[in-house]
């Protein structure tokens, strides 16, 4: 029904935009003394703001062709067309279901930002822009829409970061910013030159181009430098701790649940398809990155004495699984690394939101402050311990699918990679659950938690969706899957293709 | 039937879970305990259906995953391996809901503790009517769940959330060999059904596998993995760890989950994919191996503890040894049969220690107690039909050439089936038979001894606690004893009533297509011959050896080692006897070694009361290294979490902080700042600097436009 | 005595420019002299202009010459103007001392 | 022979006279001797033939430029001789580089050739039996008539600037207004008082 | 010359005798008109005046072609930098009137002046001879000299003019010095005749004439190492006349530069695209590491407006059409955030005066969130992230840079931009992170909506560039 409509895509992209537009018209033209108001009604906004887009993405899925592989929904506006670019967006089975999840977290996001108290206008201007930044690099088919949307979104986060994060949230908002940057920039040389082989920007036309192989590593290397930052894989995940420790938790949420996304997402969408020869080449050093990843960090997290940045360390580990599934290249190495990228998304957030009802009651996040918070938050403990566990990766949980599946794939490659993974997931349980005991349980020692309330209304609200997805996906992973196959499948037949077979 | 069997439990506990706070503890009892009990009956009537009726089915209830091949269900198998199970499970399960009325009683927390209860029935049963691998690796993940949940149950105590995370990490070590099998299995055989993997273990009987360079063969290699898991679950020498340390949580659940269910999960792994075991003889050599090593290992632990719940833990521990040891050497109905008989009279042992520790208000360490017959006649008896039913009494006619049917206690027949068919399937070539035969054999004095060591302790001489507390022991009231009777009914007779069933006669009808027929075969040649049984010369044997000489606790294992070599020559000849038979004297060999180790423990503790204690306190070598445990705990300590936290201090202090980002972001930072303010420097001011730096970058031009790459 | 060529003024010319250049260089307290250094380069541009317009037989460069020259003049005016309100400002003109701004 | 004894003294006293501008202790005599220079210069000029250049530079440079900075010199009263002090300390780098760009470009300028082109590409062709004078007339005000008005345009921003850098209308100067004196009437110029006896004019 | 001929050809020059007679014209008036009021109104006819003028270069009915002899030049890359230069210079007189009058500077020179330059500006993009290009560069320059010291009671002011003004005297010589060279060598001063001596074959006269040239013209688009005056210059010098010096002038050169390279000296690309090759990477380079430790905003946009040349530098290294067109859209992108940055600079004005400290913009975003955001977009802007416009423009650049085999000279480019980002970003982080008590005096309507244009214009004109891009991809094709 919407498939004639052909702005549908740009519509639901730019909604948030138009929301941030109408905040900040009425931010720069109130009086000072309306702050209260202002307030408000930009929270207000920006919540429906996100609702209708969530509700235009879920329409977007339901109406999505789970049957074709190419590219729905398709939006192309001339533009440029003489140097063979041109405004384009679309999605396929991959990256529907990540517009989905921005526009899912969004809304959460915003209404988990009551502690939010200054400069709330701002506040929601930057996370809507941050929204339609995201949704436009899922949906971006041209290189130069694709790079503007990928590295736009680095300009609200980094003023989230800065502005209301944390103690040393400077120096983590430049981190963030210059990290990525550096890493992107690469990617935007090998970009033009991408262009100017094939002469078009067009991502369909690029996917059915045959690069040279040599050109091929050097643009290999050049978008993994982008996306390996973005990931993060070691030895490029500095960035995330201090980015996700100084964010405030919608930041986080975000940060862990969508933005991590995009390095994935740009290696399904660029690395893999237009390079296949190279992502062949270099496999073996992203198996041993994503190896290295899930147990250095794992092991890294375990000796973390703040909370987010466990969680943190606990994410990059968690795109290792991520990196390494891509790269096995077998259908379920890849929809497993798919899923594990959506089932992050919503358990990291989580988690980060977890964190976030404690630090709003308590501003801290040292695991030594807390202790026997089950005392007086046991339905926050419960949650909590629920999300815990997700990220453990444990069976009926969505973490457990994205985990075994990646591994699956990768075990087909080489068993080795498989048995690093399966060793982190054991790390995993090691440091999520020392932190689990030390915050929740035991004895509530710090006189200070003594008035620490549980979970309220609005935090319910936020928690319940999540909740209900983590377990959903646990135990029936078809409803992604079903929609990822079609592209996934001929992705991947398309890259056994691409190789040239082997000398045998 | 089999989906509310199932869901039920995990419906009730989702309901004492959420809306417990709300309706009230008894509520939640109520529908959890209902629920569980409904479960029982449900699965006692899928029992007979499966095993008289011969109705096998699988229920297909929804898609999991599904990725290309990678195609997993949801389903329901039943078949007589998982009826056996859901028995077994539902049985306990709900002896210990109802246990737990009164045992928990004054818990503020009731309503949370039986939603656990039931959310691990639900997670067992899940596991047992897998009909996939990962299915079952949902279940055995989720029965860690719930462990790690009860252990924890009391959460203000540090140990017991230690103990927890202990429980649940150390069984994710076996689930990382577990899952790594289930990998492997997908690899060799493109599916993890059951049916899919088991129809074609015989065409992949050569498959290989290639790993670092090395070829392994692919069956041998899945085998070995997946009794990774299996250790990690069932606490197998290596992994065992946990299981001690598990008794920090309710009684209960020691009972239900740290004995009676869901350590055994691992033997029901073995016995499940035995086709894969059948085609893996080195593979289950080393699960002979692994379970006759932790037999021994643990029953020699369990002497020298002081825990009443953590000698009946070891004991666990070492009983789980044989299971698995029958299992390597192809005795999967055995195996089985010692599973569900063990269920019964663990389940009694833990209950009834519960009954203890309740009695005497939580005191859990046996030199504080002593003479408690007498306040908890009850209790006692339990414990005495507990003990009897552990260290196997019986005897076998059949062995002395009568025609009697044998007499005995549950444990006697499983357990003698075990150490009769190591010996057997030794004699045809199994690898590691007779060494575990021998190794079953001292086991099984050991047990006798450190069980009756624990009656004695308990229950007889003098009590060494306060005063007040002895006289306030009392033995427990209905919801408690209720469940102490049936268990203890069914642990005097189970053995009995099934042993045709699981391992005689009637076994091949019995387990239909769930466990190869050879599985029936050695220990049930030796019974078929009329091996009889005498409870009256088992009770007569307790009657003497209570009147045993007290000797050294040194001079019992000199005593058992001699015995040991003197067996051994037996063995020798029974070797040249040959036959398809085991001789009489590895018929009587069980029953002479628990003898004995009753008669050691009646020396130690009963005549000589206060040795034990006095060993103990002169802390003798051998009993330091029994008493901690071969000091395995102290080793993985050291190396795996020191060696974690080490690591992770590395890698985060050093590789992280000092080497990526002191070079990286931060180093290039530095530098670039340094750069900078080096530039700034240069912009100095004055005018002449100015041209001066102009006049030379003409200069540095012209040359290179002379002489660079300009000037070809 | 040789032929006087056009490399003999060019060379002079160059000579110049150097002398200008290492004017600057070596008067680095003194702006007016400075402003002379680059009259001197002036000059020696002026040598050559006139010299290649000779040997070319080609009048641009005595126009381009002369334009030189009324432009060297302006700037002059310009130069001599900025320098005293340099002076009125702060009392000398050492280029040493003009260094408010920097880094 | 004569006009190459010329050159080498004309050139030889060019060099000195600059090479002692830029080293001479008192800037007066640098400005004497880049007068010197100049005129040394105007020989040469007139050596190669452009005596119109060569009256110009002796007309414009050391009629008006050079007087200006000897005005100027004289008139901020600056302590020169301090300003000297340091002379030497960049004189080793500036030599060499001084030496390097010296033998670098005359080395080119012994390389010329007359590009082969050059006789068609020359623009404005010195014309035969024209003063040099009259030849540049005529090529100004005809085809370069679009430079010498931006050379207009440069000299009035030179004046403009000169003026609005220098020019500052002290208080209390009186100055002549042509058009206040022109414009004088009798309303303006005179006033009629009723002075009261006694009081005399005053406020 | 016959009158025709001469009517034809003044034709082509009508913005450039619009500004010099309108400026003369005014400055008439401005003499003759004493008092305040007649200043204001000098200054809003000057506004009108370049304005006109730069419509007059868009709009007049004239063709294209060369005059005086060629001399002179009107292509379309003349045509669209005039339009560029009459905008942009009229804008920053429009930026410049509240200060001056604040700043008691308001004298009707101010504008006489820079319409003068202007008129330069304008002849320099269209100079087409050597003879020309000298006399348009000291046109533009002696204006822009004296008006760095035109605050001429302020010792910075003075000291920028003087070391403007020397540095600027030695850059003239040495270009001069280039110029003579390269007639001797080529045998004549028009550009179409020296590139038909450089086809001929390059000699080492030319080589090194053309290298003198270059160093400069470097110098007037202050591209490393000729960059040194810019920082004291843009920090003394009064801030509406650093506004016009980082956008106008620089255009100018840039646009000259490029044409000489191209035209007259397009068969010798071997030999000096090294020579523009280095110079981009050093001013790049400098420009990047020079701003991180500023702390003076207007400094800061001075190494800012290095680094940048540096980056128009690797356009003009690509040598190609793309190159021009790229360095067209770059330097226009360039001028609009440059533009509003200035107008924000002038925001910054307290009770007290001026402030430039960079710490004095703390916490903007929250006092004055117009001011804020259009700070943050210009910043970023300038700083060449993506979805603001000055992404294109550096995107365009790296293309023409790896079109023409330049691949290091583009992955340095991006990784400069890198460095350069960090300080943009410490801008923006003043400007939203601190807390600041500086409070700003209303800015005056014409530096507000300046501002606030020119920061919407970097998001808004994304779609638009377009439009921009086609226009200069037209200019280009002309052009070689």
């Amino acid at each position: 029904m919407f498939g004639e409509f052909e702005a549908f895509l740009s519509i639901l992209t730019f909604v948030p935009a138009i929301g941030a537009l109408v905040i900040a018209l009425f931010r720069f033209t109130a009086r000072p003394e309306d702050q209260a108001l202002i307030d408000r009604n930009s929270r207000l906004v920006a919540w429906v703001a996100t609702m209708v887009t969530l509700v235009l993405s879920i329409i977007l899925v339901a109406n999505f062709d789970r049957e074709t592989a190419g590219f729905q929904f398709v939006h192309e506006i001339e533009w440029l067309a003489e140097i063979g670019m041109g405004y384009r967006l679309g999605v396929d089975g991959i990256s529907v279901l990540f517009v989905l999840l921005t526009a899912g977290l969004m809304p959460l996001c915003i209404m988990a930002s009551g502690a939010i108290e200054k400069r709330v206008a701002d506040y929601m201007i930057a996370f809507l822009l941050l929204e339609t930044l995201v949704i436009g690099v899922f949906c971006a088919l041209d290189l130069v829409v694709f790079y503007i949307f990928f590295e736009g979104g680095l300009i609200p986060m980094f003023i989230i970061i800065g502005v209301w994060g944390g103690q040393n949230r400077v120096y983590a908002a430049f981190k963030f910013f210059l990290y990525t940057l550096l890493g992107s920039v690469l990617m935007l040389v090998a970009m033009v030159y991408m262009f100017l082989q094939s002469g078009t920007t067009d991502i369909t036309a690029l996917l059915d181009y045959e690069f040279a192989r040599n050109a091929q590593m050097w643009m290999w290397l050049a978008f993994f430098a982008s996306f390996a930052v973005k990931m993060p894989m070691w030895p490029v995940h500095t960035w995330l701790p201090d980015a996700h420790v100084q964010a405030p938790t919608a930041g986080s949420v975000i940060l862990a649940g969508v933005l991590l996304k995009l390095g994935g997402y740009g290696f399904l969408r660029f690395s893999i398809p237009m390079f296949p020869e190279a992502s062949d080449y270099f496999a073996p050093l992203v198996f041993a990155l994503s190896i290295i990843a899930i147990i250095y960090t794992s092991l890294v997290a375990f000796r973390q004495t703040d909370i987010k940045k466990l969680i943190a360390y606990s994410s990059v580990a968690h795109m290792g699984f991520v990196t390494m599934g891509l790269f096995a290249m077998n259908e379920t190495g890849v929809q497993g690394a798919i899923f594990q990228m959506i089932s992050h998304g919503v358990i990291s957030g989580a988690l980060f939101l977890c964190v976030g009802v404690i630090y709003d009651r308590m501003h801290t996040r040292e695991i030594a402050f807390y202790g026997g918070l089950v005392h007086r938050m046991p339905a926050y403990a419960a949650i909590f311990a629920l999300f815990t566990m997700a990220n453990v990766g444990l069976p009926g949980t969505s973490g457990f699918i994205g985990e075994i599946m990646t591994m699956v794939g990768a075990f087909q490659v080489s068993w080795w990679i498989a048995t690093g993974a399966a060793a982190g997931v054991i790390l995993s349980a090691m440091y999520m659950l020392t932190m689990y005991r030390d915050v929740v349980f035991g004895e509530m020692t710090n006189p200070k938690l003594e008035t620490i309330t549980d979970l309220n209304r609005m935090e319910w609200a936020i928690f319940i969706p999540l909740i209900i997805m983590t377990l959903w996906l646990g135990v029936s992973s078809t409803v992604v899957t079903d929609i990822t196959a079609a592209s996934v499948d001929n992705l991947i037949t398309n890259y056994n293709a691409a190789l040239p077979a082997p000398a045998q | 039937m089999a989906p509310i069997i199932v869901f039920g439990p995990l419906l009730a506990s989702a309901f004492a879970g959420l809306f417990g706070n709300y309706v009230g503890h008894r509520a939640a009892q109520i529908v959890t305990t209902g629920a569980v009990l409904l479960s029982a009956i449900l699965s006692w009537i899928v029992f007979f259906d499966v095993t008289v009726g011969g109705n096998t089915t699988t229920i297909h209830l929804a898609t999991w995953m599904s990725v290309g091949d990678f195609d997993v269900s949801w389903a329901i198998k039943l078949d007589s391996l998982s009826a056996v199970m859901l028995v077994v499970v539902n049985s306990v399960s709900s002896l210990v809901h109802i246990y737990s009325w009164g045992y928990m009683s004054h818990d503020p927390h009731r309503a949370r503790f039986f939603s656990y209860l039931s959310l691990f029935t639900f997670a067992m049963l899940a596991l047992v009517t897998a009909d996939n691998f990962l299915q079952l690796f949902f279940g055995w993940e989720g029965v860690g769940l719930a462990s790690y949940l009860l252990i924890g149950f009391w959460y203000k105590k540090k140990s017991a959330n230690d103990a927890a995370i202990k429980a649940f990490v150390t069984n994710r070590v076996g689930d990382f060999g577990f899952a790594l099998g289930i990998m492997a299995i997908f690899l060799v055989f493109g599916s993890v059904a059951f049916d899919d993997v088991f129809a074609q273990v015989g065409d992949q009987a050569d498959a290989v596998l290639s790993f670092a360079g090395m070829s392994f063969n692919a069956i041998e290699l899945i085998a070995f993995l997946l009794f990774i898991g299996a250790m990690g679950k069932s606490a197998q020498f290596f992994l065992h760890v946990w299981l001690p340390d598990a008794m920090e949580g309710p009684t209960p659940v020691s009972a239900l989950i740290h004995a009676a269910t869901m350590v055994t999960a691992g033997v029901f792994l073995v016995c499940r994919a035995f086709p894969i075991y059948e085609m893996a003889p080195n593979a289950s050599a080393i699960v002979t191996v692994i379970g006759a090593v932790t037999a021994l290992f643990a029953a020699t632990v369990g002497m020298a503890q002081n825990d009443i719940k953590r000698v009946v833990a070891y004991s666990t521990c070492s009983q789980l040894g044989y299971m698995f040891f029958a299992a390597g050497l192809g005795l999967y109905g055995a195996a089985m049969f010692h599973l569900f008989t063990h269920a019964f009279f663990k389940a009694l042992l833990f209950l009834g220690s519960g009954a203890v520790i309740h009695g005497v208000h939580d005191e859990q360490d046996m030199r504080k107690m002593g003479g408690l017959f007498r306040m908890m006649p009850m209790t006692w008896l339990m414990m005495i039909i507990g003990t009897l039913a552990l260290t196997g009494v019986g005897f076998s006619f059949g062995a002395l050439g009568l025609f009697l049917p044998d007499l005995g206690f549950a444990g006697f027949f499983s357990k003698d089936a075990i150490i009769e068919g190591a010996f057997m399937a030794g004699r045809e070539g199994v690898l590691f038979g007779i060494p575990a035969f021998w190794i079953g054999t001292i086991a099984a004095l050991l047990t006798s001894f450190y069980s009756w060591r624990l009656i004695f302790m308990t229950f007889h001489g003098t009590y060494r606690g306060p005063k007040d507390v002895y006289d306030h022991a009392h033995d427990p009231k209905w919801p408690m004893a209720l469940p102490l009777v049936v268990l203890a009914v069914g642990a005097v007779l189970a053995g009995g009533l099934y042993k045709s069933s699981f391992i005689g006669d009637n076994s091949g009808h019995f387990w239909g297509e769930a466990l190869p027929a050879a599985a029936h075969g050695p220990a049930a040649a030796g019974e078929d011959h009329g091996a009889a049984d005498d409870s009256g010369e088992d009770t007569h044997a307790v009657a003497t050896d209570s009147h045993a000489e007290p000797a050294a606790d040194d001079h019992a294992v000199v005593a058992a080692d001699d015995h040991a070599v003197a067996a051994d020559e037996h063995a020798a000849e029974g070797d040249h006897g040959g036959g398809h038979h085991p001789p009489v004297w590895v018929l009587l060999s069980p029953f002479f070694a628990t003898l004995i180790g009753f008669l050691g423990a009646i020396w130690f503790y009963l005549i000589n009361e206060g040795m034990g204690a006095r060993i103990a306190a002169r802390g003798g070598p051998l009993h330091s290294f029994l008493y901690n445990k071969w000091y395995v705990d102290e080793i993985y300590h050291f190396v795996f979490v020191r060696g974690a936290k080490g690591l992770g201090d590395l890698f985060w202090k050093v590789g992280d902080v000092r080497i990526i980002d002191g070079f990286g972001p931060n180093g290039v930072a530095g530098s670039t700042l340094a750069a900078a303010k080096r530039l700034a420097k240069a912009q100095s001011g004055y005018l002449y600097h100015y041209a001066f730096v102009m006049l030379i970058g003409v200069l540095g031009l012209l040359l290179w436009a002379q002489f660079g790459a300009g000037g070809q | 005595m040789m032929e006087i060529g056009l490399g003999h003024y060019l060379a002079v010319a160059a000579v110049l420019f150097t002398i200008g250049v290492f004017g600057i260089f070596v008067n680095r307290k003194n702006v007016i002299i400075l402003l002379m250094s680059i009259e001197l380069i002036l000059l020696s541009v002026n040598i050559n202009l006139v010299a290649f317009s000779s040997f070319l037989g080609d009048l641009a460069g005595q126009v381009f010459a002369l334009f030189v020259l009324t432009v060297a003049a302006a700037e002059a005016a310009v130069g001599l103007a900025i320098l005293v309100v340099f002076f009125r400002n702060r009392g000398d003109i050492s280029v040493e001392g003009v260094n408010l701004m920097k880094g | 022979m004569l006009a190459s004894l010329a050159f080498w003294a004309f050139s030889g006293v060019a060099i000195l006279s600059a090479l002692m501008v830029v080293i001479a202790r008192n800037p007066v005599r640098s400005v004497l001797f880049l007068i010197l220079a100049f005129i040394s210069a105007a020989g040469l000029f007139v050596l190669l033939g452009a005596e119109f250049l060569a009256m110009l530079l002796i007309v414009v440079y050391v009629g008006a430029v050079a007087v200006l900075f000897l005005f100027v010199v004289m008139m901020l009263d600056v302590d020169f001789a301090e300003l000297k002090q340091g002379f030497l300390s960049y004189l080793p780098l500036g030599g060499l580089i001084a030496i390097v760009l010296a033998i670098e470009l005359a080395m080119i300028g012994m390389s010329w050739q007359s590009a082969p082109q050059a006789e068609a590409l020359r623009a404005a062709a010195m014309p035969e039996g024209m003063t040099n004078v009259e030849a540049l007339g005529t090529v100004i005000y005809d085809q370069y008539v679009y430079f010498f008005q931006i050379a207009g345009l440069v000299l009035l921003v030179a004046m403009i600037g000169a003026i609005v850098l220098t020019l500052r209308h002290k208080e209390g100067v009186k100055r002549q207004s042509v058009t206040a004196q022109v414009g004088r009437d009798r309303k303006t110029a005179v006033e009629m008082l009723d002075i009261k006896p006694g009081q005399g004019i005053g406020e | 010359m016959t009158a025709d001929m001469l009517s034809q050809d003044l034709t082509l020059l009508i913005p450039e005798i619009l500004l010099a007679c309108g400026a003369m014209a005014l400055l008439m008036l401005g003499v003759f008109l004493k008092g305040e009021g007649a200043n204001r109104l000098v200054q809003w006819l000057t506004v009108g005046l370049l304005a006109v003028a730069g419509l007059a270069a868009l709009f007049a009915m004239t063709g294209e072609g060369t005059a005086f002899s060629g001399g002179f030049i009107f292509d379309s890359l003349a045509r669209f930098s005039k339009v560029a230069i009459g905008i942009v210079a009229a804008i920053a007189m429009l930026l410049a009137m509240p200060y001056l009058q604040a700043e008691k500077l308001g004298k009707m020179e101010y504008p006489i002046l820079v319409a003068l330059a202007a008129a330069g500006m304008m002849m320099m993009v269209s100079a087409n001879d050597l003879i020309s290009m000298y006399m348009a560069i000291e046109l533009q320059s002696l204006a822009l000299y004296v008006l760095a010291a035109f605050n001429r009671d302020s010792l910075r002011a003075s000291e920028a003019g003087l070391k403007y003004f020397v540095l600027g005297a030695l850059s003239s010589g040495l270009l001069l010095y280039g110029a003579s060279l390269v007639y001797g060598f080529a045998g004549a001063t028009g550009f179409n005749e020296i590139a038909i001596a450089v086809e001929s074959g390059p000699t080492v006269g030319l080589i090194f004439g053309l290298v003198f040239v270059i160093c400069g013209l470097a110098f007037k688009v202050s591209a490393a190492p000729f960059h040194m005056w810019t920082p004291d210059v843009y920090e003394g010098a009064p801030t509406p006349v650093t506004a016009f010096f980082a956008t106008a002038p620089k255009f100018a050169a840039m646009i000259l530069l490029a044409r000489v390279l191209v035209e007259p000296f397009g068969g010798m690309v071997e030999q000096w695209r090294d020579v523009i090759w280095i110079l981009a990477v050093l001013s790049m380079g400098i420009g990047a590491f020079g701003a991180l430790t500023q702390t003076n905003i207007k400094r800061l946009m001075a190494y800012s407006s290095i680094a940048n040349m540096g980056y128009a530098l690797v356009a003009v290294a690509a040598a190609s059409q793309t190159g021009m067109w790229a360095l067209l859209v770059y330097m226009v992108l360039y001028m609009i955030s440059v533009i509003g940055s200035f107008g924000a600079i002038l925001s910054m004005r307290t009770r007290e005066g001026m402030v430039e400290q960079i710490s004095d913009l703390a916490g903007v975003a929250q006092r004055n969130p117009g001011l804020g955001w259009s700070i943050t977009a210009l910043m970023f802007s300038i700083g060449g992230l993506p979805f603001m416009v000055g992404f294109f423009g550096k995107f365009f650049l790296i293309y023409a840079a790896v079109e023409s085999g330049l691949l290091i000279l583009a992955v340095l480019a991006v990784l400069f931009s890198v460095v350069g980002a960090a300080y943009y970003l410490r801008v923006v982080k003043t400007v939203w992170f601190d807390e600041g008590e500086v409070e700003f005096v209303p800015a005056a309507l014409s530096i507000y909506w300046v501002t606030r244009l020119a920061g919407l214009a970097t998001v808004a004109l994304l779609p638009v560039v377009g439009w921009v891009v086609y226009r200069a991809v037209s200019v280009g094709l002309t052009v070689l």
